[in-house]
């Protein structure tokens, strides 16, 4: 869908030369983007690439060091959507915007007409007294666009900026949210969209910009561009095949974890065995099941269907044998750290028996145990005393490593262990994560982006809608292959 | 205040003879029935409210207790209630006996005008409103009968044993309930009483409220002590008052220095006098009180006038707490409950 | 807030795939009735039993006016409930209003017109005071009206000396509380209209969204373009000179300031509230809910009384019943939302 | 809720970068101390004022003796609090213990022996039930508590019919509260051993740990492996229990069980519970903390008396200091945490 008529009047998106940086990190470098009316246009680069900072910059969050930013009315609709959940659709549509009024009240019957008009596009039109918690976050996303767009109606809006909208939705939701932007573009408006799923990209964007370490590598026609060619262009000259470093994997002869038949909200009928000894790596996009295992694969929670049995007995709700299962999960600033207590209590609290002298925890071992971690970790601060929030996000992905490590798990679930973290930091914690499973522990690891981590696995799963796709010998694939297996 | 210089003018034994009279006198039993000796015969089926003020403070409690007995004596329907303190149950009771058509209501250390709205209302209603210990104004709006021992005869005896027993030198700390009319004219009187003595001296005086009871009374009692070595006597308007603070005082050991006495001769004050806690207690009667309430109740149902009552008091302490039977209250040492009796069945 | 927010958010993902029936939706929709079917219920039942004492026009108006003063201070408690923020000196604020009601014409020989506005006036300043600590300073509410109260109780305690004040109360004062209108005593209309002007203003009007979106998320609130602070500031405001109204009502009904009688308000005005969770908005705290809540209990209690049973039947039935209502209104809207938060 | 994360996150970020230089962590240690130092700058001031009636052994033991069972209670408060629960029961669980030590010996006539422990094990029983509906049916503590409070407060009035219960408590249980072990009473003991106890499970147990890490963040917690359902149900039961024990001792102090006692003790228990975030642990609910908090405030007001202040200068000094100490324990440990979460 190129310019349509009814563009008219609508302005681009320009930005040109905008570089920023953060201390030592160059966010962004002298990057240029121009983004038609009625056009839509892809953004996307591996993390940290720069992308959330070009919106932060767009949106005026960061002020760029250099280069200008041309624009007429846009609505941006942030990764976290600023929906009420226990409001209604309409209360969350009028909600902290002037509300039609009338003889001194909320002119409801006006503000529903307008709602549903702004929703009728997208068939949820009857959505308006349904409390939001009990929409599917696709429609809650389309709400909030929907909504993004509606406040700028007075000046009819030009562009409508999306970062990642779509990675919070299982993939069969992705379609409602994808004509949602086929509709909005139809009608003049310019559309850019951040996402890592490159499928998407080529389904919906007549435009792609690719980002690698702050600098546009490529700006052009989606058609241009097969997915290999993306991943290629994200990923730029480190070698797509990396080689892989030989080992023997000692692995045991009994899975430590065993998944069978799995049924849970995005999960279909999953099976994985995880031996001691190895570290499994699985792959996938959000909802494709892969957000959920780590719980489950955990015993942290239990799935509607299927069991898993750790070391060959089913967990069961609260099973206290869960506790010997280390846990990393990937929203860590809200499920991992324990916010306001000390590094030291972060990283002891499963560890507090063994520190046990003469019937009470002695502050000398624990605070022994907690420096020997921040140590084998080097987490910056060395000061356990710290409080964990002063730590930066991936000094606080050490220390909740550590948490587990600390323990001698007999299994470590990480969901995307190295978020946040540097590359040299990456390497300590992968070593880490080795030397555990070297002990006879089995590692599963999760990501959404297989370059981190790939080269630390010995075996590799992908999931897609729900089940294992692909399970295969590291050094058996590359990876495109795990890619194209994902998308 | 002066207080902190050591001797302060001791009187002579000549003044201190006089209150030894007045308190020997009031500690003597009573002998013969003081009150009414005919009236109407119990009138049938009367539905009749008595609020008490509190069941909490036991001089409430025990009159409450008494109104039943009294009402069963008359074959009454008498519903007491626990006024919790609180002027929303008073007026929220006189309201419901109203709205219920009870033909009486009778006040128990209830203040009339603190619920002077539904008084009148009940009196519009055509109830009796009667009022006992309450110390309340009789009037058209108002109560229609109040039964009260005498005040001055209570406040007198007390301030005059306190000075006899510190011969002339009592430096006295008055605790006041304004919340009661009847405790508050009573330890008004003592104070008087004391201050009107050449060698005594009211150190100091704090109001208190029936909530403070087991609470801010303990520790005010004791840092009162504590405050001035000189004190050596505390009065406070009722017994319930000082229950709690008593103990809280023993073991600071400040009952060595400082006398208390309080009013109403409850029986777990006539159980402190007993160990030596408590000095003194000035007792009103109150069951006698109480059925002398009734008995006025009854008289303005026949349509007749109320008559006074004359209940009795006693000063009870030490020296004659042995002529009371343990484990009850002052009664008034004689049968009143047969006096009233003999008037309500006669024919 | 993290707490609160994680709950709600982890929920939105498990609820997020649930669709709703209609049939299901029925079964929504009646709990919501549920405490209005016990209120007739109870109604019924003791004119049964009584149909005397209970069911006569002057026992109904008997229960109506005497709770109208706790109806108003519930309806005070429940507003900054809304957003989370716990006022826990509403009673200590009606303790004052009603003290100052009654002494300032009295010790103060001011005209009653001025008293009323000087009573408000204090309830409104000691609501700016809870704002400025509260939501400027971000103080805990609880820490901090617990302060207050404390505070307000020793200068009632100045103020009054612990003695009840009944001189002097002006009967243009008492006539306020004591006058009927339509047979009904004027009391009953200050609650209904209270209640009216809330109702409207939290479900009429922008404020009463901002309201409990603050109390849904005040992150997400912020973000949607709610004013959070001057939202919460101005609930709190509201709060304190209701309770003052409360008070000043109290006076004229009753006709005297009793220094102590806060104690007997703080808890029933925050159990009415949160009985409100139970009624008409489920699991949210609304007026309707809070004056049915009151009524429900003061039918209840009276109805036993007039029965005859021990007043200890009272709070046993008043807590019991805030018990079940809780629970009902969990079992009806599910783990997902937490009920209270502060 | 992504949204509190990427805040939470951005502070991290900013706070990140800042190191930590020791003169920074001196001042960050002073002001856990600030409260000492307010402690003994009034014993001072008080004793220079007045040296012979606040200064002298027998006023400081009056002063122990008539807070410990405060203290005991405070004690009781803050436990659940940790974990974010609220006990609002906790004064009526005392009230009806207090009386049940009363009641029990002098009406039922049991031995004192069988009177303590069946006093101890209805208060377990409440925190059982509370357990039951707070964690394991997911209803707000505040209004769970508010309800049981309510209906204690009923049991009460049913078993002592509203009046005090003087006769027939024994010696072999007054004794328990009167008599004295070098020089100090017998309840100052109690509550030293309580107060120990709590530190060291709190501090030096892992059961303590889990409680703080509950409170710092359940979700976390869990996921962390801790078992938090057990550990915020045992807190709960911990809670009511201890309040049960206040009131064994009140009794025996007082040797009679009144009916309304609760009223007294529901505000200050808290008050100290709170202040104590503003003591030795910043920001953290502390036995130690608690303890100090609850002398401070008996010292002052001591103090104060003895000064001849008139009586309504306490609650406002109470009043005051809780809000200027949670005031300061915001300042230094600046707007990142929440202090009270419910
Ligand atoms: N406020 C900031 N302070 C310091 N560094 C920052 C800041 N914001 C971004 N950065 C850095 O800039 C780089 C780009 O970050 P950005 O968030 O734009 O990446 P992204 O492309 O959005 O990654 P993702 O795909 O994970 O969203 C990263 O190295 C990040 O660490
Ligand atoms: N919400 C945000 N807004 C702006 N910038 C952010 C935000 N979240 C993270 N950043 C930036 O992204 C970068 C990566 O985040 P992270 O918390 O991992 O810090 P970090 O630089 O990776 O620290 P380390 O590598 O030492 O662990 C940080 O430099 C931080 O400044
Ligand atoms: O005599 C009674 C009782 O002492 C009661 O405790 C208070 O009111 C007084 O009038
Ligand atoms: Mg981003
Ligand atoms: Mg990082």
């Amino acid at each position: 869908m190129s310019q349509v008529p009814s563009t008219a009047g609508h302005q681009p998106i320009r930005i040109e030369n905008v570089s920023k940086t953060f201390g030592a990190t160059k966010a962004l470098r002298n990057v240029s983007l121009e983004v038609a009316p009625g056009s839509i246009h892809a953004l996307i680069g591996l993390n940290g690439s720069g992308k959330s900072t070009l919106v932060k910059v767009m949106d005026g969050y960061h002020s760029a060091d250099e280069g200008t930013v041309s624009m007429g009315e846009v609505a941006f609709v942030h990764q976290d959507l600023g929906l009420l959940p226990s409001l209604t659709v309409l209360e969350n549509f009028v909600i902290g915007r002037p509300m039609a009024m009338r003889f001194g009240q909320i002119d409801w019957k006006t503000e529903a007409k307008r709602a549903r008009n702004a929703l009728a596009e997208f068939g949820l039109e009857n959505t308006l007294d349904q409390q939001l918690a009990s929409l599917s976050l696709a429609n809650q996303a389309i709400i909030a666009c929907a909504r993004a767009l509606d406040r700028s109606r007075g000046a009819a809006i030009d562009s409508l900026v999306l970062d990642e909208p779509t990675s919070a939705l299982p993939s069969h939701e992705i379609g409602l949210l994808a004509d949602a932007m086929k509709a909005f573009a139809a009608r003049g408006v310019g559309i850019v969209f951040i996402t890592h799923r490159l499928q998407e990209v080529k389904d919906l964007a007549d435009t792609v910009t690719v980002l690698r370490n702050g600098e546009s590598v490529f700006t052009g026609p989606t058609a241009d561009l097969a997915i290999p060619d993306m991943v290629q262009l994200m990923v730029g000259d480190a070698p797509v095949h990396t080689t892989h470093e030989a080992r023997a994997a000692v692995r045991t002869a009994e899975p430590v974890l065993s998944i069978r038949a799995l049924h849970d909200d995005t999960i279909d009928d999953l099976d994985l065995d995880i031996y001691g000894g190895e570290i499994v790596g699985a792959f996938g996009m959000v909802g494709s099941g892969l957000e959920r295992l780590g719980a489950l694969a955990a015993g942290r929670e239990i799935a509607r269907a299927g069991t898993v049995e750790f070391e060959g007995r089913p967990l069961t709700a609260g099973d206290a044998r869960a506790r010997r299962i280390g846990y990393v999960p990937s929203d860590r600033p809200r499920r991992g750290v324990l916010p306001g207590l000390t590094v030291r209590e972060n990283i002891s609290v499963r560890s507090l028996a063994r520190t046990i002298r003469a019937g009470g925890i002695s502050r000398r071992r624990e605070q022994a145990l907690a420096a020997r971690w921040t140590e084998e970790l080097s987490v910056k601060p060395r000061d356990p005393e710290a409080s964990i929030l002063t730590l930066s996000g991936g000094n606080q992905q050490k220390a909740i490593l550590g948490r587990w490590l600390a323990i001698e798990p007999a299994a470590i679930v990480a969901e995307e262990p190295t978020q946040g973290i540097d590359v040299w930091a990456k390497q300590d914690i992968l070593r880490r994560l080795r030397m555990t499973a070297e002990t006879g522990a089995g590692v599963l690891l999760t990501a959404v982006e297989p370059e981190e981590i790939i080269d630390f696995c010995d075996r590799v799963v992908v999931l897609r809608a729900g089940r294992v796709v692909l399970d295969a010998r590291r050094e058996d694939v590359v990876i495109t292959d795990i890619l194209s297996a994902m998308h | 205040a002066c207080s902190e210089d050591p001797g302060a003018a001791s009187g002579s034994a000549a003044d201190t003879a006089e209150y030894q009279a007045v308190a020997e006198k009031a500690m003597e039993p009573v002998t013969e029935f003081t009150g009414p000796t005919e009236g109407p015969a119990a009138q049938p089926g009367k539905k009749v409210v008595f609020l008490t003020c509190g069941f909490e403070a036991e001089g409430c409690n025990l009159p409450g207790k008494a109104a039943a007995e009294a009402g069963k004596a008359l074959g009454w329907d008498v519903k007491v209630v626990d006024g919790k303190f609180d002027p929303r149950v008073y007026s929220r009771t006189i309201q419901e006996a109203i709205d219920d058509g009870a033909d009486g209501i009778i006040l128990d250390a209830v203040s009339a005008s603190s619920v002077k709205g539904q008084v009148k209302a009940a009196r519009d209603a055509g109830l009796v409103v009667g009022s006992y210990d309450s110390l309340n104004e009789v009037s058209e709006s108002g109560v229609s009968y109040d039964v009260q021992a005498s005040i001055e005869d209570q406040g007198k005896a007390m301030a005059a044993y306190m000075i006899w027993k510190t011969e002339g030198a009592t430096n006295a700390y008055v605790l006041n309930s304004p919340e009661f009319n009847a405790p508050y004219a009573w330890t008004e009187v003592a104070q008087k009483e004391i201050e009107s003595c050449s060698s005594c001296e009211l150190v100091d005086s704090q109001d208190f409220t029936a909530g403070d009871a087991a609470t801010r009374l303990p520790q005010l009692a004791v840092t009162a002590a504590r405050k001035d070595p000189n004190l050596n006597v505390m009065i406070a308007s009722y017994d319930a008052a000082m229950l709690a603070a008593i103990p809280s005082m023993k073991q600071a050991g400040i009952l060595d220095q400082v006398k208390v006495g309080t009013f109403n001769g409850v029986s777990p004050a006539l159980d402190l006098i007993r160990k030596g806690d408590l000095a003194a207690s000035v007792g009103g009667a109150m069951e006698w009180g109480t059925w002398a309430a009734m008995d006025n109740m009854n008289r303005m149902l026949a349509g007749e006038e109320a008559v006074e009552q004359n209940v009795p008091i006693r000063l009870i302490t030490a020296e004659n707490i042995d002529s009371i039977e343990p484990g009850g209250p002052w009664t008034g040492d004689i049968d009143y409950a047969a006096e009233y009796q003999k008037i309500w069945d006669a024919k | 807030m993290t707490t609160s927010s994680t709950r709600s958010e982890t929920t939105d993902v498990s609820t997020a795939s649930t669709a709703v029936p209609p049939a299901h939706r029925l079964r929504a929709i009646l709990p919501r009735f549920g405490m209005v079917g016990l209120f007739i219920l109870l109604l019924v039942v003791f004119s049964i039993l009584r149909p005397v004492s209970f069911a006569n026009s002057a026992n109904l108006r008997t229960i109506l006016v005497e709770s109208a003063v706790l109806t108003i201070l519930a309806l005070a408690v429940m507003i900054p409930l809304i957003a989370n923020d716990f006022d826990l000196s509403v009673a200590s604020v009606l303790g004052l209003a009603s003290i100052l009601a009654a002494g300032l014409p009295a010790k103060q020989g001011l005209p009653v017109p001025v008293v009323i506005v000087a009573v408000l006036a204090v309830g409104a300043v000691v609501g700016l005071l809870h704002a400025l600590l509260i939501v400027k300073f971000d103080l805990p509410s609880v820490v901090v009206s617990l302060g207050t109260s404390t505070v307000l109780g020793g200068i009632v305690l100045w103020y009054t000396g612990g003695a009840v004040l009944y001189e002097g109360v002006p009967a243009a004062l008492t006539n306020l509380g004591s006058k009927s209108f339509l047979g009904l005593p004027l009391p009953v209309y200050y609650m209904i209209v209270v209640a009216a002007v809330l109702w409207f203003v939290l479900e009429r009007r922008p404020w009463g969204r901002n309201l409990y979106a603050v109390g849904s998320s005040e992150v997400a609130a912020r973000l949607a373009g709610v004013n959070t602070a001057r939202t919460r500031a101005t609930a709190l405001i509201a709060c304190s000179t209701l309770a003052a109204l409360a008070g000043l009502v109290l006076t004229a009904r009753v006709g005297s300031g009793n220094p102590s009688i806060s104690n007997a308000y703080f808890l029933p005005a925050f159990a009415a509230a949160f009985l409100s969770l139970a009624a008409f908005r489920l699991g949210f705290f609304n007026p309707l809910g809070v004056v049915l809540s009151v009524y429900l209990l003061a039918v209840g209690v009276n109805g036993l009384t007039i029965l005859g049973v021990p007043s200890w039947v009272e709070p046993v039935f008043n807590g019991t019943a805030l018990i079940v209502a809780i629970g009902l209104a969990r079992l009806s809207i599910g783990k997902s939302r937490r009920l209270v938060g502060a």
